[in-house]
Order: C-alpha cells, then structure tokens, then sequence
C-alpha cells in the first residue's frame, strides 16, 4: 500500500526528521488559509499516488496566499495518469542549497535491510543508478545490529556532506530506519533532502509504501488509505479478498493463483489479445467469491472476452462453475466467455456450465486462442 | 534418487488441528507421506487422522524423530513457528502460509541460514517427490516419477506444467515450490544445485516470474555451474511496474524484475525460455528425443 | 544495582505482569491505612536489600488493619543482616495454591541471556539447582531473534505447567524479559510466582539487579537509589569515583586495579591479617581522589593499619603521595601505614613520602607482612 | 614468535583525539608500535603523534592497510566503534574502554563470532609483545622478550606478575589482558590455544579473579588440550559473595564465580595455583630451571 507524500512526511516527523512546515487543502480558500498562516513563499503539491507529478505541472511554487490560492485552484482537479488530484500540500518553499537523496529499501536478493544515500537527490534514483552509479552509497543493514551510527555516517561521509552536517544526517538516516522498520515499509525515501541555505537538513519530499502483510498491526497506517485514490474495481476486488489489478486490454481473465493468473494474460497477448485485467481467485475459493470476481470483471465496458482458467487443486471446478452461474444469474451480458476447467471436479464444474452457453477448451493454449477470437467475434 | 523429500522423510504438521492443516495432513497421509506428529500449543496429547499431536516441536521431534515440518499456522503466528521447528533440530520446514510479513522474514531466514536449516516458502505449495512423500499441496494426482526436476516460484502455474509433462509420459523427480515472497527460503540457487547432484533428475524445469532479481543471478549460476539441461519460464510479461500481481513478491520497482530482464538473463545463459507453460513440456520431450 | 522487592514489582506491573494490590509504608499507621483501603488479609514485608528476610522475621501476615499496624511495628526498625528496615511493602494476601519460580539472568559462559523457570518455586534457586538441577527448565534467547513465544512455551510445558495457564505465563515471561532487556537488568527473578486458588498467576516477590554500567540510560532506576540502605563509606566512594566494598578486617587496602586489590586482600589473609576494605582508586587517579579514599578508609573504626599498593602505569606514584599527604594534613592519625609504590614516578613518591613516617616496602608480600604486623602494633 | 601481534601489526586508534587516546597513541608509538592510522568522525584530515586520522574506519583501512585496532573512546560509543572494526574487516579488535553495558555486548561479541573478529577487552589493558608491539596501555617498561605467554583478566595485577617475572631475568612471548567484563571476547580457552601453537611460548600463566565459571572452563581445556605448563592465579579468595569487586565481571553471584571453586578445578585439572603474585614467577623460574 502506497501512502501520500504529507502522511509519508507527517509520519517521518514522528521519528524526528525535520520536514517544512505546512498542511493539506481540498479547496483554493484552504490553501490561501494554510499561507496565510505559513507567511512564507509556499509550494503547492498535488497529492496523487503516482509518480511524474511535477513533469505532469502538479507543483507549484506561491509567492503570496493569493497565489496559493489560485495555485491550488489550478491543481485541484488536475488528471495525472489517470488520477484525479483531490488535494494539495501546501508547504513552506524551502531555501534549497543542495539536494540529496536518502532512501531505505528492502535488498531481496540479499534478504536485508539497506540504506542508499546520494548527492544526486531531486530526480529519480533509478536515473542515477543508470547513469552515475557511482554517486550512489549503500549501507547493509545486520539484522542482529540494526542501523548503526558508524554506518550513518560511512552514507554521509560517502555523500560527500558536508562536516557541518554528519551529526543531523546521521539523526535523519536513523529516523528514516525507524520509521521503515517500526512500519512494515517495503519503501521509505526522501528525495530530496534538502541543505538549506542556513545549513539545514530539511525532508522536502518523502515517499513510503507498506508492505500489505504486515498493515494487520498497524490500523493507523490502514487509515490512511485513501480510496478515493482506488480504482473502483481494485476497492471492490480488496474488500472481497481477490487479488486484482487493473489493465487496458479486453479480455477479462479470471484465474486460480497468481503465477497461472500472470502466465494466463501473457498467453493472451501471445495469441494476439490483451488482457483486461489480473485475477487471482486465490486457492479453494468459493462460489460467492467466484461470483465477486466475475461482477467485478464485467463491470469493465471494455471486456469483449471472458477467460476462466482453473487448474484445480484445493479450489474446486464445481465451487467456481456455482459461483460463474450465480453471477450470470443477476447480470445480462453478451459477453462470450472461455472456460477452461482441469483439476479437482473439473467435471461436474463443466457439466453445470453445460447450458450456460460457455465456449470449453482443452489447454490453456486452446482457450487463450478461443478467448481472443471471441474478443473479436469470430466465435460465439 | 530425488531431493529433499523422500520415503525417509518423518514429517511433522504444524498447526495440524487447524481446518487446512487437518484437511492436507489426511490428503499427504492418502498420498503415501509418513506424517508421523502434529504441533498445536495447548492440544498435546490429541490425535488427528491417528497422527499424535504435541504441544512443542522439541517433545514431537524428541517422541518422533521427525525430519521435516511443515507449517499451515496463520501469518501472524508461522515466523515463530518456522523458528521453533528449526531451533529444535529441523532440517528441512515448509512455509505454505500466505501473508507472513516481509521484515518478520529477514531475521528468520538468517537465523535458518546461520543454523543450516532449509526452509521451503513461505507463501508456497510445497514439495513432492513423485511416488515417495508429499510436503504441502501440490496435487498428488497430476506427478508422475521421472526425469524432471522443477522449481518454481508459483502454485498453481506449478501444476500445469507438471499436468503437461505428465500428459506426454515425462515423469518429475521432485516437484519444488519455492514461494512468492519477497524474502523467503531456498532460492532458484539453492535447488539448481540439488537437481544438478540429483542422479534421478535429467533435465530441470525452472519457473520464475517479475520482481526481485532471483531469475537473474539463476541464469548466471546455471551459466557456471549446471551442466544438466534447463528450460525456463518468466510469468508476467504483461504486468505493468508498480503493481503487485497476487504474490508479495510479484512486483516490478525499483527498476528492477522485468520479465524481459529474466527472459533476456535465461537466453544469455543458453537456457531456452518457453512462450507458454505447456511448451516448456515440448521443449523437455524434445530435449528427450 | 539492587532495587528493593516493591521497586521492582512496580517496575514488572508496567511490562503486564499481574502483581497483588499493595503499597510502602514507613509507618504502622500507614500500614494500617493501606490494609484498609485493600480490604483483605495482607503481608507485611521489610523492605531490605539483602536475602533471608523470611527467617529473620521480616514478613509477616495480618488478617486485618490493626494486625498489619502491629505487624509493621514488629518489622519497621527491625535489624536484618546489619541494615535496619525503613520500610515495609504491604501487599494483598495470595491465596496460594503453588509456587513457581521464573528467572532472567545473563549466562557469562555463553555470552547470552537465558530464562530459567521451575515448578519449585519459594525456595532459594541456587537449592533448587543444587539438589534438583532437573527441576530446572532452561531456554537460551538469540540476540538476533529476542524471546521467541515458542520458547515460553517450551519453559511453561517443561515446568508441568497446567495448560490452561501457558498463555498467561507467554504474557508474563516475556514482560519479564523485556523488563530484564530494557533497564539494563543482570537478574530479574519472580519468586514465587504464585498460581491462586481460581486459576490466575501472581507474581507475589520479585527482584531486580541492574549492571551498574547501564544506570546511565535509566535515570528513573538511578532515582530508586536507597542511599539510607547503603553503607556510609560505600556512598561516599560512590561519590568521589570510587571502587569500594566495605569489609570486615582490620587492615585498610587503597590499591590500583581491582584484580591487584583483591590479590591485596588475598596477601593480607595468607599472612594472618584481614581486609578492612576493597578499594581500587582507578586507572590514573589523581590526589584529590586518592585523599578521598584514605579519609573513607581511616573513617572506619576498626582500620588498624592502612597497606598501600600502588603499581604505577598509568596512575603515578608522585600523585598518589600527594593524596596521601593531602588527608593526613587534615586527619589526625595514629594508624599505621604501609606504602609500597612500584612503577611510574615511585622514586618520586617515596621521596615526598620520606617525611611522612610511613613504613615503605619494596615487594607486595614484604608491604603485607608489615601490615599485618604494623596492624598488631608490632611495628611503627 | 608471538601470539596476536607483532612487527607486521598496522595499528589504527579509535579516539585517537582524545585525551587518553592521543597519551598512549604517543606511548605505543615510542614503544615501537606501528599505529599507521586514527579514527575520529568530523576530525579527518587532521594528525595526532604524526598519524592521520580519518572520519570512518573504512576509509581508514583502505588508505593504510591497518590491521588491528585499539578503542579509546567512552563507553556509549564503544560498542559502535568495535563494530565500526569489525565490520571493515579489521580481524582484531582491541577495546581498553571501561563500563560498556552487558547486554550491548551480547551483540557485539555474537557478531564479531560471526565475523571471526577477534576481540580483546573490554575493560582491558589491551596487549603487549615485549620488543615488538604494544597495543593497549600495559607499560613498555616492565617487559622483556621471552619465554612466558601471560593470559589475564585484570590489568595491574598483570604488571605485577610481569614485573616479579622480569625481575628475574624471565622474559615474556606475548601478555594479553583480556580484561574484567562479564561478557567479553576472547577468553582464556582462546589465548591459551594460541599459546599453544606458538613456539615461543614455553610456560603459561593464567591470571583469573572471581565472578564467572570462564577459569573452571580454562581447567578443563587445559587438561584435555594444553601441552606446555601453566601457572594460575585466583584473585578474590576474601571477597564476599553478592558483592561487585571493581571489575563489572568480579562477583560471586548465584552460586558460581568463587574463588575456592576455580583453585579446585585448577588443582583438579594439574595446574599449579599460586598464593600471591610474586609466587607466580618462583613456580615459573621453578620449572625453567
């Protein structure tokens, strides 16, 4: 789960990293009140969970509370990849000197813990890593030591920062470990981390994402989500424990396990289609879940196609062919749909569909192949 | 010959009296697998399916000699019980629970490393040993024994590739399921490097998918060190980045666990990568031919 | 450090451990008052920092308000094992149905903590050990991973404890172990740890000793101090920086290092004398603190002699004569000393000693020898 | 011969620009040691005694090749600074500082295990080989080269026995204080088993106090393992139970730490224990002659 960039900086603030000053507006008359209060230069920031908001023209800079105001009012509303901006940050302007970046990471590969520093903050890290690799600095956290100070400050040293400011830097790293670790964070950055002209190290911008399995002993970060933010699809697949991720395609996959799921749209385009979307029905699911699953898929106007592929361990042919019928039962649809069932009670599953007017396959070769030539109504 | 899981292996169930851990304790004991104790805290002294049932590991593994564990507790409870299965003596415990934290997992995977103990998972359906023991999930009706070691990161695309191979008469020595999760257990490495020892296995069936960098660094051991043929599979060519596809583990960030990335590692490597699950099961027969 | 039974009751309350109802009193009358307020029959408990209270008669039960007044009396002035109660603890009566014992203590030999529990509880550990070390159950807790539930449990079923009172027991361990963790403990130690007659555990005594090098992060355990249980000398060497246990030998030590103080009072005893005092004044130590040992040293009555034994390294003979002079400018003394300087600035020191009438010696069993003649007037 | 260090030993000091450090940097320097590099965050680039100092270790280690490392820095920082060795690959690390909490030790020490650090101290007055290399603040003065591997747990207890064995005319291999810490590195079954395969070293001595069971171990192992002769010394034998003599380590607690219980074990094991100090070095000029 991603949170904003002001309950990333809020949180981080908790763990004593300095942030600016400031505070969310949903409306033009909030974010003049905010600058008001601020009595400073403000930045204006669009509060979306998606990256390329500042190329996209969601930041921008105010010199007054009247141009926070008109400021917001042009970014309040804004479509950036899709995500309409339901609110601003209204902060400080910081007097930026120099921008680093600071960022802990999950290193899956080594099954631990790293920090990554960088003198290059500001833009992506991944465009340093590419083009300067050198300029960026890790550290390995020991899982028995946790951070410690030495390694805080082999990152700041290695920054090349400046002396004056080893001792905050090393504050700030430890900060950011704390929040990463006491919150079950996949991510937490700050990019940048700004020296101010006064000599200040200030989070101009943070970022966390918080790995969903760990959200169960942390409600207040549950809180935090923002679904207004969710595709509708997406909320509706969460609350009915389906695993789900929107795409572009036509063709509407509903599969049992995640890698069959992936492997079942990868075919599709194979074949030529595009798949509509990623569904996991997850193993040993039950009719009522089979029947959320293909609500949710049909509700998409650009499914032309549905494929169901089954592979029958614990989840069972006959439990999903229930649950296919019991969906159809209160939706009119003209959409075709492949069903492809192999595994436990496969057989009863095909036979109840028998006169559901299913296209069958064999392979899952043969049923991608059936699904994009429906898609295109060449079956049916 | 096989790996891992064999007729000696002497298993334990933890969270047995649970209903998936009761459910899949009868359908391993129908398979052949010797499950010779079950764990729940507090039902020591029960039995479930005739297998006697402990309140600690180290009581089950000193009145049972088991050898291998393994785990259908829920998420919030399975870190604790992978640690108690490998601090008294395990070596080898399977994960099948989903949803285990990822930071939880840090320290336990280096505490099983720094013991030796293998651990399987989590977040995945085990292991079988066509013939001999099931540990987990896996569909015992879809293997055959045979040539074919397969190791995967996925469940279910797992059993149609086995179902494939079955279907054409090309048998499997062990079947590895190695879980979806961020941090977990045996890797890729690790069990390319059992099959390769294996005698039984011929040629190996690797299954990976986006995110992380695991198919990566398997295309460069098998490079240097395998010298058995290996097919390979990358899930989620059409994931978009950012997105996790069902397994935690399953996410393109950080610039990094593009299918393209895999698949392009795998042909530097000389390991042929097959477009769809059931052609991996072409390429084995012809590799057989 | 040691913290008096009620402190670290307190201490383990705040960790969720269940502790019977109760509170200090210096007084009878407020023995009374806190007997009426709970209501029940109570204990009366002398609040020392030191074992056996039980035999010597420092707890004590009252079935109502006026007995626990008679009782804390009895107890409050009483003298045990040389330190004078000031305090009682009056605590609910447990209805006791069994008693059990849980310990956290640091294992030297395998550089970890380990738990220890048993079903003999009330009775000294070190019994329990010695005549039946199977009733000990033992778990070894990894750095890296803490005290894992499992382990808990392992004690609680090893211990035979009734499988209804395992999960209490998980919750009361592992508030004991973080208990230990955070405050810097050596032990921490419910004895008995008391199973009532409708089923619950109580911990009904507790102890708590805390490493002396860890107080500096725990200024709210360095608050618990009772200097009026602490010896006058060891205070006031407390104070000035010293390292010194107060004895009850004749002859007084002042001597760098502490393997070579005790090696001191080991040489006194081989040659028929007794220490007075273990003192070790530290690396370095300059006159101002060297003066404050000797003055602790001559204030105790029963010094009949004082031995020097001062092997220069860092510490300096000249400093330390100077010390020496320093009190005796102040004391009037007609105790004997004996100086043995070796090592860094010792000529010196022995020639600004010259003056002093004190009796050099050249090796540590020569300066022993002459102490303890000096002690029996046979010299000087 | 020697054991831990020597003429090739590059020392780096951490705290080298404090008060105690910059004292005995100077006095190790004049002894001969070769301290090639200082540490102290926020003063790189400056010179203490003529020898650089660096903000980290790391850096420290790369531009000099030091070797081995001698902390003097206060006791909160101490835990860190060892790690800060440890971790940049330094393989011994010796710490003089006083009054490091226990349970921060735990995890330095599990650590450095890990590594294969070895670790001297804390609480220590470090080590010395006479006519080579001094590291820690045993004075240059009262050693000579020679025959006689010196292991300890106090510091001038030590110069004592040094001093007694100089007098006459016994030289020593290697001293090493490995100082009066509860939890601590390298103990007397380590130093002992280095003294062993040092060809130098013909007698041993082995200083112990009271606290711990670290010398009933020591009797074991020099029982079983230990070929040339050793001399111990128990110092505490008139020190009451429950007390704190000094050293974190010197107390007798829960039944174990006793002076009377380690003399036995000695006894029981061969090893001639000494009455005092200065009896040491005649049991030592004893054998030799």
């Amino acid at each position: 789960m991603n949170i904003h960039e002001y309950q990333a900086k809020r949180l981080f603030a908790r763990y004593d990293i300095p942030i600016p000053g400031g505070d969310v507006a949903t409306t033009p008359q909030e974010a003049r009140q905010i600058a008001e209060k601020l009595g400073v230069p403000v930045v204006v920031k669009a509060q979306v969970l998606v990256g390329g908001r500042g190329k996209a023209g969601g930041i921008k800079l105010a010199r007054n509370p009247d141009e926070a105001a008109a400021r917001a009012e042009e970014i309040l509303g804004m479509d950036i990849k899709g995500l309409t901006v339901e609110k601003v940050l209204v902060d400080e302007a910081a007097d930026i000197q120099d921008e680093l970046y600071l960022g802990v990471v999950l290193d899956r590969g080594n099954k631990r813990v790293i920090l990554m520093g960088s003198s290059e903050g500001g833009v992506d890290i991944e465009e340093v890593a590419a083009t300067s690799p050198e300029k960026i600095v890790r550290v390995t956290v020991e899982p028995l030591l946790g951070l410690r100070e030495f390694q805080a400050r082999q990152l700041a040293y290695g920054m090349g920062l400046d002396k004056g400011l080893v001792r905050q830097f090393v504050g700030i790293a430890q900060g950011l470990y704390r929040a990463f670790m006491e919150n079950d964070a996949s991510l937490a950055e700050i990019n940048p981390l700004v020296v101010t002209g006064d000599g200040r190290l200030l989070a101009v911008d943070g970022k966390m994402n918080i790995d969903d399995s760990g959200l169960f002993r942390h409600p207040e970060i549950e809180a935090m989500r923002d679904t207004a933010e969710e595709d509708e699809s997406e909320r509706l697949a969460r609350e009915a424990g389906l695993s789900y991720v929107d795409l572009d395609g036509e063709i509407g996959c509903m599969v049992n396990g995640a890698g069959l799921a992936m492997a079942t749209m990868d075919i599709v385009k194979l074949y030529g289609g595009a798949p509509a979307n990623f569904l996991d029905i997850g193993g040993g699911a039950k009719a009522d879940k089979v029947a959320a699953a293909l609500r949710i898929i049909l509700s998409d106007p650009r499914v032309k196609a549905v494929l169901f592929n089954i592979f029958g361990g614990i989840t069972r042919g006959d439990e999903v062919a229930r649950g296919i019928l019991e969906a159809l039962s209160e939706i009119q649809t003209d959409v075709p749909m492949v069903v492809r069932l192999v595994g436990t009670r496969a057989e009863e599953g095909r036979q109840l569909l028998a006169d559901a007017k299913m296209i069958t396959a064999e392979s899952l070769s043969d049923a991608a192949q059936k699904a994009v030539a429906a898609a295109r109504g060449q079956l049916a | 010959m096989s790996i891992l899981v064999d007729k000696n292996t002497r298993l334990l169930v933890q969270g047995i009296t649970g209903r998936e851990g009761e459910f899949h304790t009868r359908q391993m004991i129908e398979y052949g697998t010797n499950v010779v104790a079950g764990v729940t805290p507090g039902r020591g002294g029960q039995e479930v399916a005739g297998v006697p049932v402990f309140d600690t590991v180290a009581e089950a593994v000193e009145k049972t000699g088991a050898n291998a564990s393994v785990i259908f507790v829920p998420a919030r409870f399975a870190p604790d019980a992978i640690l108690e299965s490998a601090a008294s003596g395990i070596p080898l415990v399977v994960c099948i629970t989903e949803g285990i934290p990822a930071l939880d997992m840090i320290n336990v995977v280096t505490y099983l490393d720094e013991k030796g103990t293998y651990l399987v998972g989590p977040n995945c359906p085990g292991l079988i040993t066509p013939g001999e023991c099931k540990v987990g999930i896996i569909p015992g009706n879809i293997v055959m024994p045979g040539p074919v070691g397969i190791v995967s990161r996925s469940g279910t695309l797992t059993y149609e590739v086995i179902w494939a191979l079955t279907a054409r008469g090309i048998g499997q020595s062990t079947c590895v399921g190695i879980g979806g999760d961020p941090v977990n257990g045996l890797r890729f490495i690790e069990v390319l490097e059992l099959f390769e020892k294996d005698p039984q296995t011929e040629q190996i069936v690797l299954i990976g998918e986006i995110g992380g960098t695991a198919e990566e660094r398997a295309a460069e051991y098998i490079k240097a060190n395998i010298s058995k043929p290996v097919v390979a599979f990358v899930a989620g060519q059409t994931a978009p980045p950012g997105k996790r596809m069902g397994h935690a583990g399953a996410i393109i960030s950080g610039g990094e666990g593009r299918a393209e990335d895999k698949i392009a590692a795998f042909e530097a490597a000389g390991v042929p990568v097959a477009e769809h699950p059931e052609q991996i099961a072409d390429i084995i027969a012809e590799m057989r031919s």
